[in-house]
């Protein structure tokens, strides 16, 4: 199986459905030197602030330097752990209380190296990727969301 | 003719200017930018951003010639 | 939200298919306080072995200790992280090459916990659950399947 | 009237003894179990194998009363 190391595009817009999670999921079955797979999945939180309560996320990014960023990570990521495959997407726009807006998906021939893979994505990709979340009050105020 | 830069702004950046981009006289390095950009913008002296110069975050002080891709970038907030 | 903390059946006859995975992500959308969700699926290898190609992997298991520890390992885990959700699946009887026989699902507020814990249950499942894997090969014997 | 116990036995201990299960007289205690078993299937003698009663692994000797399930458990290998 050959590593895909071609920049890609990593932006949806609008959420990421179940489906399409199932989709990629079942794309590996012909990969049969996988045992393992690991999946990160961010969904929207109804989180409480002073100013109201969140109802959704409106994610914009500037795309071009994420995804420069998004390639430097992969191939940082693939030279560091034995992975047979990575796919990241984030979604952009609107994305609604529990739905879906981030999938992050390793793949390996034994667990661990999927699983710290993923891990190390997901840190780099929310501490590293130009991208910002709005969230959308349900008192049609905002206020800007802060990773810890 | 004035050398004249295109700047990108995202998130709380845009919001505090009123717009994604702005153009403005180019003040020769990255430090005497954010200087002018607060005096012309005062809601900025109390928000965090960061430059990025074509597409590359900048720590230090950088010179910014004619033709840079320059964006102003408030603490990524994205996953 | 609740924490569902019946004992309940982590057993599934065949393979854990792409839409069971989909659906069980779909059913979260409704749990706005999950942040997080982090997922490890387990995919039968196609492993040379001296004796032959893996082709499948038939597994039996003590079913009423493996649902008595499974439910001893969630508590436990449930104690040490802060979670909302946790599943555990795995298939009996034969699974080809490319098919997921392990299905492992956490979510919480954060997504550390979520992380943590699923790489925790994995750990857990292989070492502690009363569940052998015989190796069917393309010569027509078989191995049985060592943990490593 | 004897006192006879069942056993289950799983995986490569299955195949070995070629039975998922067997009813043998009590020898009392699980140390003489794993001989007596060792004795009636000698290759039994090259492989590793854990007994549990009542569904719970045991790691030292222990007392084996009438009605107890008892279960020869090769090392696990799920998922």
């Amino acid at each position: 199986m050959e590593k895909e190391r071609k920049p890609k595009n990593i932006f949806v817009q609008g959420p990421i459905s179940p489906e399409k999670i199932a989709q990629s999921i079942a794309n590996h079955a012909i990969k049969t030197d996988i045992g393992g797979h690991s999946i990160f999945l961010g969904q929207i939180r109804a989180d409480e602030k002073p100013e109201g309560k969140v109802i959704a996320i409106d994610y914009t990014a500037y795309e071009e330097m994420a995804l420069e960023k998004a390639f430097e990570i992969r191939e940082a990521i693939f030279a560091k752990y034995p992975l047979t495959c990575m796919h990241i997407y984030h979604s952009l726009g609107e994305i609604k209380v529990g739905e879906i807006c981030l999938f992050v998906f390793t793949s390996s021939k034994h667990r661990k190296a999927a699983m710290e893979a993923c891990d190390e994505l997901v840190e780099r990709i929310k501490a590293e990727l130009p991208v910002w979340g709005r969230e959308i009050l349900d008192t049609e105020g905002h206020v800007w969301k802060v990773n810890t | 003719m004035p050398d004249v830069i295109q700047i990108k702004a995202f998130g709380m950046i845009a919001e505090a200017i009123g717009s994604d981009s702005l153009e403005i006289e180019n003040p020769g390095t990255s430090l005497a930018l954010k200087k002018q950009l607060e005096a012309q913008f005062p809601g900025l002296k109390s928000m965090k951003f960061s430059l990025a110069v074509d597409k590359k975050m900048i720590q230090e002080d950088t010179d910014i010639s004619q033709g840079k891709e320059i964006a102003l970038l408030p603490p990524f907030s994205g996953g």
